[in-house]
């Protein structure tokens, strides 16, 4: 029950160095569904959010070039597994569809973006071209007993307007994703709040707060992982686990996975694609879990009671 | 507020009593500043437009004529302003015919409490006539005769729905 | 019981003179942003969700609140314009569909282009990134953190991380350019171009 | 023909940007006018006396007022008029002030403008007749449509004032929102001991008849003689025989039915009285619950019932009721809380709505009046308050402000604090609006005496820890962002119109706003009138209001259908199509378009086939004018050549041929 689709791939910057991890699982997990994802051939760096923040035309110009790559291949779809990368896409494919910005925007560049290319995550082509069904068919070994708590950045759905998928105060494709490879998830009530971004190189202080308080609160629901799908995310939650604990007086010891990396287990792929070497904070405990199922001790009480 | 300043267009509005007229009232009352071009002949209900006022406007030399009514489903008479789109409608296919441009004619639907609305139709159709400029049928109106003739084709008009 | 309080004490308040309004500022934040600043009603919703508040000098709906009365150097001057992560979480629930985000993104444009830069770190590690984009079309993430290291004159805060992360291979010693970098180089060429105009 | 033309300044209001001199003067030049002047109040006593002693000495056959809206004094300058002995429809306003003076700045554009209007008001007046009103009788009876507290008032006065009233209520007792309230404010006293009684009386006050769980179906004919078709919903339950024992409620195994009465807080039996003092106290079956309904299998209440009451078999049913006005008292309901994803609400339990609240709060609520939240039945002890929630909100297209739900919070805090008095209450507000008699030093005395914290600004989100709700919000004042850790949050939802209001609306053929409120006459003058003649308003079906303003309606609502009846005849409307039997030629194109059906078929005296218009039915649209073939039928005062004057009046090149 596999679906056959080819839709041009844009890996990102970080997909190339610090996430490697999240694209050789994305590329695996969408192989092993039928998804085929071709890399644009010779993609730029989006800017991400620097870009934006210092000109907008600036920073749709970084994006269109990609846009026009994709038209050029005969495409009009294209997807990312960087959030950050993604709203690049969707804000410079939504800017310009205003004449003047595009023509402002398309002087900057030797191919001018003329079509309408759509931009969508990963984890969106998942969850609505693949779709959970055919996700739990391909499973091979379940996650059961693993408890998880889905965490997915601010900007991935946000603004609704311009993201135009699910709910932007509480998505849930991944949770639904997560489900279908039998992970156990916990209701996760910060799953939209911002980690920190790219401040740990300047304000490291910001990053052990913002992020100290989503691990904080991951910890309190005793999930065994957080599931992330932006790099940035991943990096700030993951790496910096040891800085946040030192700043913050604190002890987690909570692994944090792409989601494309528990996809890539329960599927039973090869450990390259998992990945799972590359994480800084071991997921060892936490995989241990999987096949052991346990009581669930609090969320269990205000479930009960809504149904009342 | 751009206001046509001394080169006023002669546009004429058909509105009905309870919906449009008393939003125009509401505007009036909230101050939303208008063109003043407008001129305003109150009906009790867009059904009682009929099309032949319309073109007597234009024969006379009226630069646009803008009909108002209430929303579809909200007429204080159950169902005139059905009638009055499928008429007005009907007259807006014909109007290429008499050689009335048909832009220079619209109709809309405004309730009470939509002063600003009503505001944003007077000001678009009053600019959406100055871009027109002046109607050129002034130079050689119709003849009676041939507004007679007119009249019955809108009439006759093929399954037309306005006078079944 | 109040969790947090952000500072323990207000800190006091400023004189300003209604003559010092710059409603030219207003009209320019407006017409950059395409937002209508009257339409915020100061409900500081956007205060209230902005995880940044806390390392903020001017919180966000105040800032609002200051293009309002056209205090020009009062905001391109403060620094939580250059902390503003662009979060959404201003836009996506303002209660009157103001684009926040995007006004703190016009704000920051409008700052660089004055020469304001209250946040120096932060700029030069948007400077240096962008240097990076420049230079080989796509992120060279090692050679941006020695780039910023180099110009911030700073001891390099994530070195602990050093011996944890360089063993995972996921940061390259070499940058991989892309083809087609000379294309980006001159899509900034152009934008500089355009700019001076 | 002696036409008069009057040009009022209405002070500045029209004379600062119309030159009303200029105006009069022009108005001299055209056909038949002769007599012009301008006047500084035309309305005012003496306004209206000038114009007698005009119509007077200069013999004066018409009159052309240049004032405000038609809508506004074209009834006072008829009056005016007839008392100059002249046929009130000899007469004729042009609108220059809300279409001229208020909408323009520029003065002479503006005075040619206010000249035309003139003119085509002078023409038309040229073509008017006179016409006669007919007198018809009057059935003074009245429908009230909804059961709230103003609905109830409105009855009570009308049937204290010897009236025959209809009452339909579409829940199965009357009440309304109030019956939900555990106290009210500003005097804090038990609502159910206030509206209770007055609950009584409706069902034992001779001259009601009252119809629950029943809706309007159909509304024919006009003021005076409104025809109403009541649909009366099977309720499964035979209310002759029940005697509200409540022997059902205690046996029925479908113990988990939705309680619309406490607002989702607890379940019911499927077949149930809503509450106690519910008016009348009869059972009713709630099909999407009952096993017999849903599995075809149960009938535990027929058996248990001692009056044989239930008829699984029952039928909707339509009744008639021939009434003379109509009062709308349809109320209100509210924002749909779940809209505000970010606070969670619909998904954590203890984030709850207001009315919620009310019932937690009520002793005769399903926690017996004490304050345990959902989740665990524990007893909150933070309790965390957040207004304009739907409310001043445009991104939920919902920009008014609810009016009552600064008060009602006030209310709650300081009741909280009678209910748990370690608690402590915090209200996150953007305004706090309590414009009312005592309402201020109400709120003033929540946050003086019982200590409710004001926070003042919104608040962005709340998400669960623990067993506590962190509830993150801004405080604008201080500067700052601010958390609290709650154990219950209470939303102030917004009040919203009632469902179904708009198709109400429709069939009463009266006007409705964006958001579905009823639209008064006239938002000053004429609070509880509304454009279609013998219907009424009353309460929060017009807009958010309070209990009081709620029954003061209601008693304003009743007293203006008193008046109406005063009279045993009403004057109908003489402005109603008329055939000119010589030109029609009975194609009866007329009789299919009337939405009235005003128009019979007849034939004459040499057995032609004719049309004529029954006059009391007529409504005046003008919809048969339009569609005959030999423009026989014609709206008297807006005939074809009456408007058509109107047009060549405007237009010169016609004005030339002419
Ligand atoms: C939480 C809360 C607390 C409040 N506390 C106070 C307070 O302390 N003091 C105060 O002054 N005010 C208070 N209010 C406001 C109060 O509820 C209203 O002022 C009052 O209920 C308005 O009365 P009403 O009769 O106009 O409308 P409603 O009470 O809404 O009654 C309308 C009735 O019409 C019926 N109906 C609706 N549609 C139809 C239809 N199509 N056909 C037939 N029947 C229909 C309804 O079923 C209902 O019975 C509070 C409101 C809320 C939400
Ligand atoms: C500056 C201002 C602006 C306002 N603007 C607005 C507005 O824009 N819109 C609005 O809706 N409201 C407005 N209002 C409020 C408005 O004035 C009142 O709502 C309204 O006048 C109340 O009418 P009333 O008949 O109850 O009282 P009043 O207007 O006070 O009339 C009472 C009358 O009774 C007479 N009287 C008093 N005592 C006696 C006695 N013992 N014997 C005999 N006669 C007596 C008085 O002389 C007076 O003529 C405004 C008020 C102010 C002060
Ligand atoms: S949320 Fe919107 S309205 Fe509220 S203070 Fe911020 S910008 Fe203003
Ligand atoms: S976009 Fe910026 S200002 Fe808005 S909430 Fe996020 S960090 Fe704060
Ligand atoms: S008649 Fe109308 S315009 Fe004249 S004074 Fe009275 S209210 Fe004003
Ligand atoms: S239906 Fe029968 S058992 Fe139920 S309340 Fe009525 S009389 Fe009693
Ligand atoms: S038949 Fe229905 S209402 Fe009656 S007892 Fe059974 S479930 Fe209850
Ligand atoms: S009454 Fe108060 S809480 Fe209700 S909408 Fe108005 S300001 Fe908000
Ligand atoms: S449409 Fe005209 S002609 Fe035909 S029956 Fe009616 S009045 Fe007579
Ligand atoms: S005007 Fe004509 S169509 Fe309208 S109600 Fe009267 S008879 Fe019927």
């Amino acid at each position: 029950m596999t679906t056959q689709m080819t839709i041009p791939y844009y890996p990102g910057c970080s997909g190339k160095g610090t996430s490697k991890e999240y694209d050789l699982s994305t590329l695996g997990i969408c192989e092993a569904l039928g998804v085929d994802l071709v890399e644009i051939p010779d993609w730029n760096c989006c800017g991400s959010t620097p870009a934006h923040t210092v000109n907008h035309v600036l920073s749709c110009a970084l994006s269109a070039r990609n846009l026009a790559l994709v038209s050029k291949m005969g495409f009009n779809e294209v997807t990312t597994p960087c959030p950050s990368c993604l709203t690049n896409l969707k804000v410079a494919e939504h800017k310009m569809h205003k004449e003047s910005f595009r023509a402002e925007t398309n002087a900057l560049l030797d191919i001018p973006y003329e079509d309408d290319v759509e931009a969508k995550s990963v984890l969106q082509i998942l969850y609505e071209n693949v779709g959970t069904e055919a996700v739990a068919a391909r499973v091979k070994k379940p996650l059961e007993g693993l408890r998880v708590a889905c965490y997915y950045g601010c900007i991935m759905n946000r603004p609704p307007e311009v993201m135009d998928f699910d709910d932007p105060e509480h998505p849930m494709a991944m949770d639904h994703l997560m489900e279908a490879l039998g992970a156990e998830v916990i209701p996760y009530p910060l799953k939209v709040e911002c980690c920190g971004a790219s401040y740990g190189i300047t304000r490291r202080d910001i990053v052990s707060k913002l992020s100290g308080k989503l691990l904080e609160v991951a910890e309190s629901l005793g999930v065994d992982a957080v599931v992330t799908a932006c790099p940035l995310c991943q990096m700030n939650l993951d790496m910096r686990q040891s800085q946040i604990n030192t700043d913050n007086g604190t002890n987690y010891n909570i692994p944090v996975f792409y989601f494309t990396q528990l996809m890539a287990k329960a599927f039973d792929l090869s450990y390259r694609i998992q990945g799972l070497n590359k994480l800084i904070v071991s997921p060892k405990t936490a995989l241990a879990r999987i096949g052991k199922v346990v009581e669930k001790p609090v969320e269990k009480v205000t479930e009960e009671a809504a149904e009342k | 507020m751009p206001v046509y300043d001394g080169k006023e267009l002669r546009i004429i509005g058909f509105l009905c009593n309870w919906c449009s007229y008393a939003g125009a009232d509401t505007a009036g009352v909230g101050r939303f500043q208008q063109p003043t071009d407008l001129r305003i002949i109150k009906v009790p209900c867009s059904g009682r437009i009929d099309p032949l006022f319309i073109l007597k406007a234009f024969q006379g030399g009226a630069d646009g004529v803008l009909v108002s009514g209430c929303h579809p489903r909200d007429c204080h008479y159950a169902e005139g302003n059905y009638y009055a789109r499928r008429r007005l409608e009907l007259l807006k296919r014909f109007l290429p015919v008499t050689g009335i441009d048909p832009d220079r004619f619209e109709y809309t639907w405004v309730s009470a409490s939509e002063a600003p609305r009503w505001q944003h139709v007077v000001q678009t159709f009053t600019d959406r006539i100055h871009k027109l400029g002046p109607s050129p049928l002034l130079a050689a109106p119709l003849t009676d005769a041939e507004m007679a003739k007119l009249q019955s084709q809108v009439e006759a008009g093929s399954g037309c729905g306005c006078h079944k | 019981m109040l969790l947090s309080n952000k500072k323990e004490v207000v800190s006091g308040m400023n004189t300003y003179k209604i003559a010092s309004v710059d409603a030219a500022f207003t009209a320019e934040v407006e017409e950059r942003s395409g937002q209508i600043m009257s339409q915020c009603y100061q409900c500081g919703n956007c205060t209230a969700g902005c995880p940044y508040t806390f390392a903020y000098d001017i919180p966000v709906n105040q800032i609002m609140r200051l293009i309002q009365l056209g205090q020009r150097d009062t905001v391109l001057k403060c620094r939580s314009l250059w902390l503003c992560a662009t979060c959404q979480s201003c836009t996506t629930r303002c209660p009157n569909n103001i684009d926040v985000a995007g006004v703190m993104d016009h704000l920051r444009h409008m700052a660089r282009e004055q020469g304001y830069a209250t946040e120096k770190n932060v700029k030069i590690f948007v400077d240096t990134f962008l240097e990076s984009v420049e230079k080989y079309g796509r992120v060279f993430e090692m050679g941006l953190m020695t780039n910023y290291v180099k110009k911030t004159g700073r001891f390099w805060t994530d070195m602990d991380l050093a011996p944890k992360v360089l063993p995972k291979g996921k940061l390259p010693f070499k940058p991989h350019p892309i083809q087609g970098r000379g294309k980006i180089a001159e899509i900034f060429k152009r934008f500089r171009e355009g700019q001076r105009k | 023909m002696r036409i008069g033309v009057f040009v009022c300044h209405c002070g500045s209001n029209i004379a600062g940007t119309v030159d009303c001199e200029k105006v009069a003067a022009a108005a001299k030049d055209f056909p038949d006018v002769v007599y012009s002047d301008d006047t500084m109040y035309a309305c005012s006593e003496p306004g209206q006396q000038g114009i007698i002693e005009a119509v007077k000495e200069h013999k004066l056959t018409g009159v052309v007022v240049a004032s405000c809206s038609p809508r506004m004094h074209e009834p006072t300058f008829r009056r005016a008029v007839e008392r100059a002995g002249l046929n009130k429809y000899m007469f004729e306003m042009a609108n220059i002030r809300e279409h001229v003076s208020w909408v323009g700045k520029d003065k002479e554009l503006n005075t040619n403008k206010a000249i035309d209007l003139v003119m085509i008001a002078a023409e038309k007046l040229r073509r008017d007749k006179p016409l006669i009103s007919k007198k018809f009788d009057i059935n003074k009876r009245v429908l009230i449509i909804g059961g709230g507290v103003a609905g109830i008032q409105a009855a009570l006065d009308c049937a204290d004032g010897g009236l025959e009233v209809v009452l339909v209520e579409k829940t199965t007792s009357i009440g309304g929102k109030m019956a939900k309230l555990d106290k009210t404010f500003p005097t804090v006293d038990c609502s159910s001991c206030v509206l209770g009684p007055k609950m009584v009386d409706v069902a034992q006050n001779p001259n009601i008849t009252l119809h629950t769980y029943s809706e309007i179906e159909e509304v024919g004919g006009y003021v005076g003689n409104f025809e109403i078709k009541v649909k009366k919903k099977a309720t499964f339950v035979d209310w002759e025989k029940c005697t509200g024992c409540g022997l059902c409620m205690e046996k029925c195994p479908s113990k988990k039915s939705f309680d619309y009465f406490n607002e989702g807080i607890g379940t019911t039996t499927a077949i149930n009285i809503p509450f106690p003092q519910a008016i009348p106290k009869k059972a009713k079956i709630d099909a999407d619950f009952c096993r017999k309904f849903t599995k075809g299998k149960c009938g535990v209440c027929a058996k248990i019932c001692p009056t044989k009451a239930i008829d699984f078999e029952m039928k909707d049913e339509i009744i008639t009721e021939n009434v003379g006005a109509i009062i709308t008292a349809t109320g209100y309901d509210l924002f749909d809380f779940k809209k505000y994803a970010e606070y969670g609400a619909g998904k954590y339990p203890d984030v709850i709505t207001s009315m919620q609240y009310e019932r937690l709060m009520s002793a005769s609520g399903p926690t017996t009046g004490h304050i345990k939240r959902p989740s665990d039945g524990k007893e909150p002890k933070n309790i965390v308050f957040i207004q304009c929630v739907g409310s001043r909100d445009k991104s939920v297209n919902r920009p008014y402000c609810s009016g009552f739900c600064c008060m009602y919070t006030a209310k709650q805090a300081i009741l909280t604090k009678d209910h748990i008095p370690d608690s402590q209450s915090y209200v996150f507000y953007m305004d706090i609006r309590s414009p009312g008699k005592s309402y201020d030093e109400f709120v003033r005395r929540g946050i003086e005496e019982y200590g409710t914290e004001y926070i003042r600004g919104r608040v962005a989100m709340v998400y669960p820890v623990g067993d506590k709700l962190i509830v993150r919000g801004a405080d604008t004042l201080a500067g700052s962002q601010v958390e609290v850790e709650a154990d219950l949050v209470v939303l102030a939802v917004g009040a919203e119109s009632a469902v179904g209001a708009p198709q109400l609306a429709e069939t009463l053929r009266i006007s409705y706003d964006t958001y579905g409120f009823y639209m008064e006459s006239h938002p000053k003058l004429k609070p509880v009138e509304t454009n279609t003649a013998g219907v009424y308003l009353a309460g929060a079906c017009q807009g958010p209001k309070d209990i009081p303003a709620s029954v003061g309606q209601g008693s304003a609502a009743a007293a203006k259908v008193l008046a109406l009846f005063s009279k045993d005849q009403l004057e109908s409307d003489p402005q109603t199509a008329l055939v000119n039997a010589a030109r029609c030629i009975g194609c009866y194109k007329c009789v299919e378009t009337c939405p009235f059906g005003a128009i019979k078929e007849i034939e004459d005296r040499f057995g032609n086939a004719k049309a004529e218009v029954i006059e009391t039915i007529c409504q005046g649209c003008g919809l048969c004018s339009v569609t005959c073939p030999q423009s026989a039928i014609q709206l008297q005062h807006f005939t074809d050549n009456q408007i058509l004057s109107e047009v060549k009046a405007l237009c010169p090149s016609m004005m030339e041929k002419s």
